[in-house]
This record gives C-alpha cells, sequence and structure tokens, in this order.
C-alpha cells in the first residue's frame, strides 16, 4: 500500500486532476436528438469527494461514461493531468484507465457471473502490469482494504456474496490499478441502508488516507451530504449548482436545488412537520400536476 | 417508433427483400458451368439423337430463350417479362407457356394451403393458451401431442397418414386430387369429387400447423403468466376467464410475427406433402420440373413461392402494425 | 386506542424452493392496524415485508404458499391459508374490495394491449356483474377529478403515461372499489422525489377522504415512513421485531436492529455532516436455516448469551410492542445509537 | 422457431426471492451459478432418444452382417430372419440402408446445423455488441435473407450444384455446405438481440476498464452469457438442417450415389412402395426422421426449461411430497395457536 500513498500524496493539490469542459452529449433518436449532457464543466481536485446529485434523466450518468471514456462526446474536451484525454484510443486509453477507474451501480451485473473473484480480481491485473510474486500481495492488501480477507473472498462466485460485499470487492478491483481518480456511478443506490453505509465509509477512507479523487454520482442528496466535500447538482443536463457541499446543502442558491431539498423527506423532519394526528383528519395539500 | 416509419421501413425492407430474390432467382440458374441448355441438350444425346441434331435443338434453345445474350440484357428481357406476366416456354413441354403448367397446379396448392395455414394458426394459438392456463393433465397432454406434430416432418406425417387412412383403411383416396376420368371444371359433381381427395393432404397440412403454433402459444402464455399484470390484476380481483384474455391477447401479439417467420417453412412443407399424396399443385410441378431439368418452370414456381411469402410476411408484419398499441399509439404524435 | 380496523393472527408463508424444502420467509407474525391509520411496514430486502403484503392481499401464487394465518377485517374472518383447494375462489371476492394492493413499480402492472378504460370497467365488473360501461367510466373520472388527475388518462394505455403518472394511476385503480384497507408495496421506491411526494401526497388525501380506511406502507425507506405512518413495524429475517407509534419508533427504538437501521439513515442534515455511522457488521441471515434464539444476534452489539439459546417473546410498553431480550433488562431505555461525531 | 426467447440474462437482476447464504460453510464448495442447473426428467428421454439412434447410425452397422451396398433380394421381398425389414426397391437390406441413411443425414445435421450456428452467432454477437452501421448493415443484410423463403434458395443452389461435375458438391458434404449457409439468419437475429441486452450490462464496462480489449470481451464477458441459448439455437438448427437434407432429397436434389433418410424416401415413394403395402421400405425412415426431429425438439424445450425456470413447472412428484409436509406445518400451527395466549408480555 505505501506505494500507493506516496503516489496520492505527490499530487498537486491546486491544479484539478480531471477536468470536464464544456463537453456536450447528444443522442439521436426517431425523429430529432436529445441533449443529455449539455455544456458542462467541472474540475475535481485532488484527494476530495465531489458528489454529483441529480433525478433520473438529469445526465449525471452519461457525465461520468464520457468521463470514463465509454462513451464518446459529442463536444468539449476532458483534460486529466493537463493533457487531453478526449480522444485518447488503444494503449493510451488503457494506460488512462490505470489512473481512472470506476465502480458502478448494480452489484450484480458488474461482476461476470461465470468468473471467480479471483479469477476477475487477476484479468484486471493485467492492466496494472505487475510481476507475479507481487499480484497475490496486492490482492491481499486491496481486499483487505474493503474489509474482506482474500482467503475467504478469492475462490467465490458473485451470487455467494452480499450486495455490499460486491461493491467492496469492486472497489478492491479498482484500486489495484493505484488509481488516482475514482467514480462511484450510483454504486450504493441498490444497497440496503446498513450495508451501504459500509461502502460510503470506505469511501470515506480512501480519500482520507489514500488521498483519493473520488466522483460520486447520486440521486440521494443524503449521502452525498454525508460523504462529499463539494457538490454539483444537475438537471436536465446541466448543471445547475456547484460549490462546497455545506454551500449546496444548507444555502442552496438555485430554485431546481432547493425544490429538491424540500423534497427530499427526512426522518426527524417530517415528523416535525407533520401537521396531522393519527386517525384524525388533517389538512392535505392538493396533489402536484404530473410534469 | 411511429406507425408510419414502422410501416414505411417495413416496406422499404420487403422491397428490398424482393429485388434481391427476383435477382437470385435469375442468376443462381446461370452461374453454373455452362448452362441449363447443356444439360438437357446432353440429355438428349444419351437419347440417341445425332450430333448434328442436338446442335440445332441447341441454338435453337439458345435463341429461343436469349441465353446467346450478354448477361445484362438477359436480365432486362427477364424482368421486363416478368412484368408483362411473361414466364417463359417450358423445357419439357415445348412450347407450353410456363404461366399455362401454372395456371394449372396453383388452384389446387392454394385451396390446400390457405386452410390449413389459418385455421391451423388459430386452433393452435387456442389451444396453446388453454394448456398453459390450465396447467396439469391438460397442459402435459396438449404439450406433447403438439411437440409430436410440430417436430414431425410434413411428409413423414403425410406418409403414414396416407398409408394408415388411405392404404390400409381405405377411408379416403390414396392420392391425386380428382378420380380418374374427372377433368377440373367449373362444376358440383367436380368439386363433391375433389373434395374427397382433398381431406387427406389438408388434415395432414392442419395437424402439423397446428403443432407448431400450439408449441409457441404455449411458452408466450407461460411466459405471460408471469408478467406483473397478472398479478395486478389477480389483486383487483379479476376473474380467470378475463385474465385469460388478456394473457391471450398479449401472448398473441408475438404469435402474429411468428406466423409470419414460419409461412415460409410451412410452403416448403407442403410442397412435399403434396407430392406425397400426388396432389397436381405447385410441389408437384416443382418436383416433375426438377427431374426433366426443365429450368423456366423451376425459375416461375421459385418466383411465385417467393413473392407470395413475401406478400404474406409483409400482410401479417402491417397488420401487426395496426394492432400493437405500442406501435399504433405513436401514431397520433403521443408519447 | 381506536377501533382495530384488522388483525392478521399468527401469518406465516412459505417459499418452495427448487430442492424441495420449504423456506418461511414469513414466521408467524401478528400484525394490527387501527381504523384510519397508515402502517409502515420496514426492514431490508429478503426481510419478508413483501412477502407478508402478498399474504395479506391474497395473491400468493407457488411458489410461494401461505402455510397458516388468519385476517380479521370489516367484521370478517378469513382463512389466509393457500393449501385448500378451493382458496382462490375464496379470496377472490376479497381482492380488490376488502384488500386491494398497489403493487411495487408500476410499470408493468397494465397488460400493454389494455386501455386503463377496459381495466377501470373490469375492475368494476369483477365484484358487480350488473354494473355498465358508461357508469364504471363515470365513477373513475370522478374520482380521477376529485385528485386533481387529468380524465383523459382512461383513455391511454399503459406506455403512454409517465412513471409518476402511471404510478398514480394504478393508485387510483386499486383503490376505485374503496376498499378497507390498501397495501401500498414500495410505491414511491421506483420514482423521483418530486413525484415521490405527489403521491405520497395523493395517498395522504384518500386516506383523509376515507376512499380506503387504511393503508399498510410498505418500503426500506424509512424517511419516507416517518412522513407518512401512524404506526411502525419492523421486520427482520421473517420475523416482526418492533411495532409502535412511529414517533416512539423513532425517538426511542427499542430493538437493536431497528436502532441501527435508523442510524444508517443519511439526511441531508447538519447532523449527516459530521456524523460517522457503522452500519450493521454481517448479512442478513439464510431463511432456509435461520440462528437459533433471537435471528439478529449474530450482528447484534448488546447480545447476550440468552439471545443465542431462545427466542425472545414480544413485550409490551404501552402500545409500544419489541421481541429483545437486551430491552428486557433495560425497561424504557432507548438503544444507544452507533453513531460518533467528527 | 421464435420461442427460444431465453431471458437468461435479465433473470438473475431480478434476484434470488429468499437471501441466499453469503457465507457458506466450509463444506460448500464454490460453484458459478450455471453450474447449480436442475435438468429434469424429459432432457433425459430426449437425450436418450438421440443417443439410440447415434448408436443405429455409427454402431449399428459395425455389427449388421450386410452393407447398404451388398445387392440381398429384388423389389421389396417381405421381412424375413435374414432381412428382418425385407429389401427396398434396389434390393439392398432396408435395415443396412437404413443405418447407413441415418448415419448421413446425422453427419449432414451436424456439418450444416453448425456451420450455421457458427455464422449466425458470429454475425449476431458482432452486430449485436459493436453496434452502430456495422449491426445495420449486417441485420439489414439478414433481415432480407430471412424474408425469403430458404427452401427457394436452396432447391435453386442444390439445382446448379447438381448439374456440375465436381462430386464433391453433390455428395453429403456439399450439401451439408449449402443448408449451413442458407440457414444462419434467424439464429443471427435472436444472438444479436440477447448480445446486444449483454453488452449494456455493467461487467462489460469492468472488463474495459480492467483492460481487455474487444475480442477478449467478446469471447469472455460476452459469449458465456449467450452459451445456453447458443446450445438451445445449435440444437434446433441440427434439426431444420436434418429435415433440409430430407425435403431437397425427396424433391430429388439429394446428394446423388449416398444414402440418406430423405433419399430412402425418395426412391420409396418413386417405386410406388405406399401404394404397394411395401411398408418396410418408407416406415423405418419416416420414423427414424421423425425421432431425430422429435428428439432434438424435445431437447431444446426441455433445456430451455432448464435454463429459464420461469418456464418450469415442478416436478409431480416433489410438489406433491412438499404440499404434504405444507399440510402436516399448518396442522401444527393451527394447534399451537390453539395453545393459551400469552404471547405478549406486559412488563410495564
Amino acid at each position: 500500500m505505501t506505494e500507493i500513498v506516496s503516489a496520492a500524496v505527490a499530487a498537486d493539490h491546486s491544479t484539478p486532476v480531471l477536468s470536464a469542459k464544456d463537453v456536450t452529449k447528444t443522442f439521436k433518436v426517431a425523429g430529432g436528438s436529445i441533449t443529455a449532457v449539455d455544456n458542462v464543466s467541472v474540475d475535481f481536485h485532488a484527494g476530495k469527494v465531489l458528489a454529483v446529485v441529480g433525478e433520473s434523466g438529469s445526465g449525471k450518468s452519461t457525465l461520468a461514461r464520457m468521463l470514463l471514456r465509454l462513451m464518446p462526446v459529442t463536444s468539449g474536451t476532458i483534460t486529466y493531468q493537463g493533457k487531453d484525454v478526449t480522444n485518447l484510443g488503444g494503449s493510451e486509453l488503457r494506460r488512462y484507465w490505470r489512473d481512472v477507474q470506476a465502480v458502478f451501480q448494480d452489484p450484480f451485473a458488474s461482476f461476470n457471473q461465470f468468473f471467480s473473484v479471483g479469477h476477475m480480481l487477476k484479468r484486471s491485473l493485467r492492466l496494472a502490469e505487475l510481476d507475479k510474486g507481487t499480484e497475490d500481495q496486492l490482492i491481499e492488501t486491496c481486499l483487505g482494504y474493503v474489509g474482506l480477507k482474500s482467503a475467504d473472498a478469492m475462490h467465490k462466485y458473485p451470487h455467494q456474496l452480499s450486495g455490499g460485499q460486491r461493491q467492496r470487492v469492486m472497489i478492491a478491483r479498482a484500486l489495484m490499478m493505484n488509481p488516482k481518480v475514482l467514480l462511484a456511478d450510483e454504486a450504493t443506490s441498490m444497497l440496503d441502508a446498513s450495508l451501504r453505509v459500509s461502502v460510503l465509509n470506505v469511501l470515506q477512507e480512501l480519500r482520507d488516507n489514500l488521498h483519493l479523487t473520488v466522483l460520486f454520482i447520486t440521486h440521494d442528496i443524503g449521502q452525498a451530504c454525508y460523504l462529499a466535500d463539494e457538490v454539483v447538482v444537475m438537471e436536465h443536463g446541466l448543471v445547475v449548482e456547484h460549490g462546497t457541499t455545506d454551500e449546496v446543502i444548507f444555502t442552496p442558491q438555485h430554485d431546481y436545488t432547493k425544490r429538491l431539498l424540500a423534497d427530499v423527506p427526512d426522518l426527524q423532519g417530517s415528523l416535525k412537520t407533520r401537521s396531522w394526528e393519527p386517525g384524525a383528519p388533517a389538512h392535505v395539500p392538493p396533489p402536484a400536476k404530473d410534469s | 417508433m411511429g406507425l408510419r416509419r414502422y410501416l414505411a421501413s417495413k416496406t422499404g425492407w420487403y422491397l428490398g427483400a424482393l429485388v434481391v430474390a427476383v435477382v437470385l432467382n435469375f442468376l443462381l440458374p446461370r452461374l453454373i458451368p455452362g448452362n441449363p441448355v447443356d444439360v438437357i441438350v446432353s440429355g438428349l444425346g444419351q437419347g440417341g439423337l445425332s450430333s448434328e441434331a442436338q446442335r440445332q435443338i441447341y441454338e435453337q434453345f439458345m435463341k429461343e430463350f436469349g441465353l446467346d445474350q450478354p448477361m445484362w440484357n438477359q436480365f432486362v428481357t427477364y424482368i421486363t417479362s416478368i412484368f408483362q406476366g411473361n414466364l417463359g416456354k417450358s423445357f419439357a413441354f415445348y412450347p407450353t407457356p410456363v404461366t399455362d403448367l401454372i395456371a394449372q397446379s396453383l388452384p389446387f396448392t392454394l385451396v390446400l394451403q390457405i386452410p390449413a395455414i389459418l385455421l391451423g394458426w388459430i386452433i393452435g394459438n387456442v389451444l396453446g393458451a388453454v394448456a398453459a392456463y390450465k396447467g396439469g393433465a391438460w397442459d402435459k397432454s396438449v404439450f406433447t401431442t403438439s411437440l409430436v406434430f410440430n417436430s414431425m416432418p410434413y411428409y413423414c406425417l403425410s406418409i403414414i397418414l396416407l398409408y394408415v387412412l388411405a392404404v390400409m383403411l381405405g377411408w379416403f383416396p390414396p392420392g391425386g386430387a380428382y378420380s380418374l376420368g374427372n377433368s377440373p371444371e367449373w362444376s358440383m359433381a367436380f368439386f363433391t369429387d375433389a373434395l374427397q381427395y382433398w381431406w387427406l393432404p389438408f388434415i395432414s397440412l392442419l395437424l402439423i400447423n397446428i403443432g407448431g403454433q400450439a408449441v409457441g402459444m404455449r411458452s408466450m402464455a407461460i411466459y405471460e403468466l408471469g408478467s406483473d399484470y397478472v398479478n395486478y390484476s389477480r389483486s383487483l380481483g379479476i376473474g380467470d376467464a378475463k385474465m385469460t384474455t388478456y394473457i391471450f391477447r398479449n401472448a398473441m401479439l408475438p404469435q402474429i410475427t411468428g406466423l409470419a417467420l414460419s409461412i415460409g417453412t410451412m410452403v416448403g412443407g407442403a410442397l412435399i406433402t403434396e407430392l406425397v399424396f400426388s396432389y397436381p399443385g405447385m410441389g408437384t410441378l416443382l418436383f416433375n420440373a426438377i427431374a426433366a431439368n426443365d429450368y423456366p418452370v423451376v425459375q416461375a414456381v421459385t418466383l411465385i413461392i417467393t413473392v407470395a411469402v413475401l406478400v404474406a410476411n409483409y400482410m401479417v408484419e402491417v397488420l401487426y402494425g395496426f394492432i400493437d398499441p405500442r406501435i399504433r399509439a405513436s401514431k397520433s404524435g403521443e408519447k | 386506542m381506536t377501533k382495530s380496523l384488522m388483525r392478521a393472527n399468527n401469518l406465516t408463508a412459505v417459499y418452495a424452493a427448487d430442492s424441495g424444502q420449504d423456506v418461511p420467509a414469513v414466521d408467524n407474525v401478528t400484525l394490527e392496524l387501527p381504523e384510519g391509520q397508515i402502517l409502515g411496514l420496514a426492514g431490508e430486502s429478503g426481510c419478508g415485508k413483501t412477502t407478508l403484503g402478498t399474504a395479506l392481499a391474497m395473491i400468493a401464487n407457488p411458489p410461494l404458499y401461505v402455510v397458516a394465518g388468519t385476517l380479521e377485517i370489516d367484521g370478517n374472518e378469513i382463512n389466509l391459508s393457500t393449501l385448500p383447494k378451493n382458496a382462490n375462489q375464496v379470496h377472490r371476492p376479497y381482492r380488490g374490495e376488502t384488500v386491494s394492493l398497489l403493487p411495487q413499480g408500476a410499470m408493468n402492472a397494465i397488460s400493454p394491449t389494455l386501455r386503463i378504460r377496459d381495466l377501470v370497467v373490469d375492475v368494476m365488473r369483477a365484484h358487480n356483474g350488473s354494473v355498465t360501461k358508461a357508469d364504471a367510466l363515470d365513477r373513475a373520472s370522478d374520482r380521477l377529478k376529485m385528485l386533481e388527475m387529468p380524465t383523459r388518462v382512461l383513455d391511454s394505455y399503459a406506455h403512454q403515461l409517465s412513471g409518476g403518472m402511471k404510478q398514480r394511476m394504478v393508485t387510483v385503480i386499486s383503490t376505485l372499489l374503496n376498499p378497507a384497507l390498501l397495501i401500498a408495496d414500495e410505491p414511491t421506491s421506483a420514482l423521483d422525489v418530486s413525484s415521490q411526494k405527489a403521491l405520497i401526497e395523493m395517498l395522504l388525501a384518500m386516506v383523509e377522504a376515507k376512499i380506503m380506511r387504511g393503508v399498510i406502507f410498505i418500503t426500506h425507506d424509512l424517511p419516507v415512513l416517518s412522513m407518512v405512518t401512524d404506526r411502525l413495524a419492523i421486520m427482520y429475517a421473517g420475523k416482526v421485531v418492533e411495532t409502535g407509534r412511529t414517533e416512539d419508533l423513532v425517538n426511542n427504538a427499542r430493538h437493536p436492529y431497528t436502532a441501527a437501521l435508523l442510524s444508517s439513515v443519511l439526511d441531508p442534515t447538519e447532523d449527516t455532516r459530521t456524523k460517522h455511522v457503522l452500519g450493521i457488521p454481517g448479512s442478513p441471515p439464510n431463511l432456509g436455516n435461520p440462528p437459533s434464539g433471537c435471528r439478529f444476534h449474530p450482528r447484534c452489539k448488546f447480545a447476550m448469551d440468552v439471545c443465542s439459546t431462545t427466542e425472545p417473546k414480544m413485550l409490551s410498553e404501552g402500545d409500544h410492542d419489541f421481541a429483545c431480550w437486551w430491552a428486557k433488562e433495560h425497561p424504557r431505555e432507548t438503544i444507544p445509537m452507533e453513531v460518533t461525531h467528527a | 422457431m421464435t420461442n427460444i426467447s431465453s431471458n437468461a440474462v435479465t433473470a438473475e437482476a431480478e434476484g434470488p426471492l429468499v437471501p441466499t447464504d453469503p457465507t457458506p460453510g466450509p463444506k460448500a464448495k464454490a460453484k458459478p451459478a450455471w453450474m447449480n442447473l436442475n435438468f429434469g426428467p424429459r432432457l433425459w428421454v430426449s437425450l436418450g432418444i438421440i443417443v439410440v439412434i447415434a448408436l443405429l447410425a455409427f454402431v449399428g452397422p459395425l455389427l449388421y452382417p450386410y452393407g447398404p451396398d451388398e445387392k440381398v433380394g429384388s423389389l421389396y421381398d417381405a421381412p424375413s430372419a435374414a432381412h428382418w425389414l425385407g429389401t427396398e426397391n434396389f434390393g439392398y437390406d432396408v435395415v443396412a440402408v437404413l443405418m447407413a441413411s441415418t448415419r448421413n443425414s446425422l453427419i449432414n445435421g451436424l456439418l450444416a446445423g453448425t456451420l450455421a450456428t457458427v455464422i449466425g452467432v458470429g454475425i449476431g454477437v458482432v452486430a449485436g455488441y459493436i453496434g452502430g452501421w456495422l449491426e445495420e448493415l449486417l441485420m439489414g443484410i439478414t433481415n432480407i435473407v430471412l424474408a425469403i423463403p430458404s427452401i427457394v434458395i436452396l432447391i435453386l443452389i442444390s439445382m446448379s450444384l447438381q448439374s456440375t461435375d465436381i462430386p464433391f458438391f453433390k455428395g453429403i458434404v456439399g450439401l451439408a455446405l449449402v443448408i449451413g449457409i442458407t440457414s444462419w439468419p434467424w439464429t443471427a437475429r435472436a444472438v444479436r438481440a440477447q448480445a446486444s441486452s449483454v453488452s449494456t450490462r455493467e461487467h462489460i464496462d469492468v472488463a474495459k476498464l480492467s483492460g481487455a480489449r474487444t475480442p477478449g470481451i467478446l469471447i469472455r464477458d460476452v459469449l458465456p452469457y449467450l452459451a445456453s441459448y447458443v446450445v438451445m439455437a445449435w440444437v434446433l438448427q441440427l434439426a431444420s438442417a436434418i429435415l433440409a437434407e430430407s425435403t431437397l432429397s425427396m424433391l430429388g436434389l439429394g446428394p446423388s450415389g449416398t444414402n440418406s433418410l430423405g433419399m430412402q424416401l425418395h426412391w420409396a415413394l418413386a417405386f410406388q412402395s405406399v401404394a404397394t403395402g411395401a411398408w418396410w421400405a418408407f416406415l423405418p425412415p419416416t420414423i427414424v426422421l421423425t425421432l431425430i426431429s422429435f428428439g432434438l425438439l424435445y431437447l431444446q424445450s426441455s433445456l430451455d426449461e432448464v435454463f429459464n425456470p420461469r418456464l418450469r413447472r415442478g416436478k409431480k412428484k416433489n410438489l406433491a411430497a412438499a404440499a404434504k409436509r405444507r399440510e402436516e406445518a399448518a396442522r401444527k400451527l393451527e394447534e399451537e395457536m390453539k395453545a393459551p395466549a400469552g404471547v405478549t408480555e406486559v412488563i410495564v
């Protein structure tokens, strides 16, 4: 693990590690086109967790896929450590993926069900180009980092792991590349609340201990609140608000952010504001019109 | 996808398929080394004809069929004569026009196949749906029987039926389409006579079509049984009979496209059924033409089969567009 | 306490596994709901909450079997078991009229080849053969008008509606016959927060208008439940471990599992910014072979020796029931939350 | 042919109804999910049929005293102790001819069916995974070929091949090639749909991020997910290739100078065996063809149930036993309920 730490610490804190500039994505559909991401510019600074919050259709996952270079941009540039990576291909792209890794939403679909955990991890290691001796060592370390024992996990198949364990294996896989940036695309949204917290905690530790840059994509503003240093709010492909987590969540400026925060039910808040008594008729606001 | 787009794209594909099919139909027999006339004439040679006479016949045929022309010219001639309804002259029954031969055979094929395909499709779907819904013994017997019929090659069932019902039991005449001495005409006497000969090949085709459709419908309906709407309708207290109609409607849609896909196979299978029963339709015509190396007839029969199958498929797909609300709804520009 | 609307007694439901073994997904559960209230049923995936809802809605289908249990509702006592041969005929008249289901993910709840209006007519006629088409549609459009929804949706097919609209339309259909009890199974989980809010407000308005006289709201989302419900029941591994008034449960959890679930809730609040939650170690148990004693004991921070040997009985503190040995030894003491602050 | 709409890919996404034990004991050996398949009795029945026929075709000739080209009698000699199924129209022993025919028909089916499956899967996977203009081109070709009845193309090609002088094309292998290259389209279309749904799975993205290249992804991440589907398609292709051969042979376009089930029927019909009641000439090939076709289709449908639990309807015996146990449990529960109340204990 020491080499991971030294590499991450050496990173420059003032200039962004990864940045998107004027990135746009349009999809052709029958009889027209849809702009999924509209002229978005975001910077990611080393050692920070940046959350991109938005509802379905906000373009947050499309943005993530473009940053990961899994999907071409329609226009705009993506820069990594000062280098334009928008149109990388072949071995250069694979080198980029050594530094920028990801964990996806579906803890089952992320796994090839025909491979054991060990097989999957060793396959990923080919990208890291290590010698055999250090491979097992690294797997052990990375699984340990997400709270799993290599002896237990290596021979298991995905269906023998719980959702939380699967996502942690996926994080371990990403860590093995010794990445500088980790994208978590709705990585916790399919997990139960108690397991979700354990994955969020792992991400937090990676930031604190390894100074990893984390891009956390979520629809749940509560999770962003728990984890993120900075928050970007997206709506219909546009960035509507960007600031520190405290700014965005506690003093939102944009109407959309305000509405989003107002609509989120919260445990204590809704108890307090509940205006009816059990069994008694209550005043109920008229249902909102369907948009 | 809007209905108009759907129809436009289907029309495009079928026109494309038609063009390809016509070109193949023209090209394939001409790709062989030498040409069909060689084959015919060398066949005559074995019959003891002098080489001089052979050469004369060869040249006459070459001219008659335009085979001395460059390929491109031949194609243009081929296309224009097709549009004029001229399919050339038979080698074997020279100079009978191919269209005459077809006019004699086609009606027999049509009266056999159209009822067998349509009726088989309807009965098969009903049986399949009932089997899926009832489950248990019903399902087991219907499914296994259907599977047997579905997996039996057409002509195998035909042969067995012919042997058992016609030869052994003598319930039906053992082949042909009408009694000796009778000839096709628009009279009641001819029809009642022909009907006796019609039953056996018809039943043989019908059983197999029922089997195929029932097997397909059963699996579609079982899929539908597990869907959310069945569960929800149940939770609303909707009765079993009503629910069966929902399932039937949804399972039906893929079965309609299934019909389009299987028409080609059915027609192919039916050709051989005619052979088994010596039924004087297109299949028997084709068989005889192949045996006699009668290329113009073979080409004409394959062309007609292709066009008929394409048209039938096209109509089924158009119908599908109108029936499936997911395609129809987008007509008016709704979401 | 107000008059009881429904009481489900000793409900047990099993899944027939491929191996031939039965896995009990709901194990001897008793549940009560007072008239006019909303009961939240919470727990994590696989805890049996959806199975319980399915059993109460009387639509259990193989491989799910309701082995035992009765439902007292509206003066009826219904045997919920699906084992008798005539169970389906017995249950059918109650479905939709006495107990109705609002299903998880309305996405495919309506047959794609059916107009909404056709389903409306079919539902009305299923319970009263003499209803005319016009009457059925009148009733549906009145209901839609009352809820301020456009009546043109009746002419649509399901795929023409947006996700939020579809979910609300299904809600209207489920409650068309004014069922005594509505079972809402994760109705909001697939929706954006704004649609989620709209649906919740609609449900509350319907309860207020006495369209239905009680709701069981099933979800894993505790903040949503705290917003909607009067009472909560927490399920773990096929058992109800704690029930009580929503305020009591949220502020004064008496079962360690409830406490851990509550601490895992991440609201966008100042508190969440600074807190550090540990979550629950381990995974939910295999229901085919549940742990002895209290099913939660392998993951519980407060587990004592007795927890692994003897199953705790339901205890009552006023209107608040729970099954926990620790709570028995510490009367009226809130379970300490496992949270540290930065 | 359209009913092999396997949803093997989507089924697992729904997840198990009951959580599986994430920490199995030391005895539980790790197995990938696909190995926990449930093979029903129908699968064994169909496999049995196919094995018996294969034995007849490949082992039978070694044990049977007569060869298929040994003239042992005259036209339609009736069955006797020496010749169990008599002789056919040329005076050859029917059993010997039948075994040779079955062997050739099976070889033809294997060659043609495998070829069609390979082409279909290749085109389908590439189109479904790569997408874009390549997909449109490949599927355009597929749809056109699919619309043209394949029997027509087969007739035209085999007729042309008949008149060549190259024996290879006239023989069983040539015929198999022709059948193979004309019958891939529906497999391609079905596989494309599956491949395109697999290619949206996140594990493909994970493989890319792990540095895997496109051929590796196709082989290791896409094909295994299609395996069950491909096996079923292959079984169907075998059946349809065997039938296509016999159809062509009946039309007089079969492999010249060799035996096949279709040729046997062709000659039986040509020499009036049905009308003359010589059942031993036409019935054996008819039955063998039916058995092959039934065995393969039954195999396909039982494989479909194995891979697709949604289609499965429980085994009667197990169901009955489980139901009995359940009723027992229900009775016990009822008794417990009748026991004195006091489940709830009031402590305050």
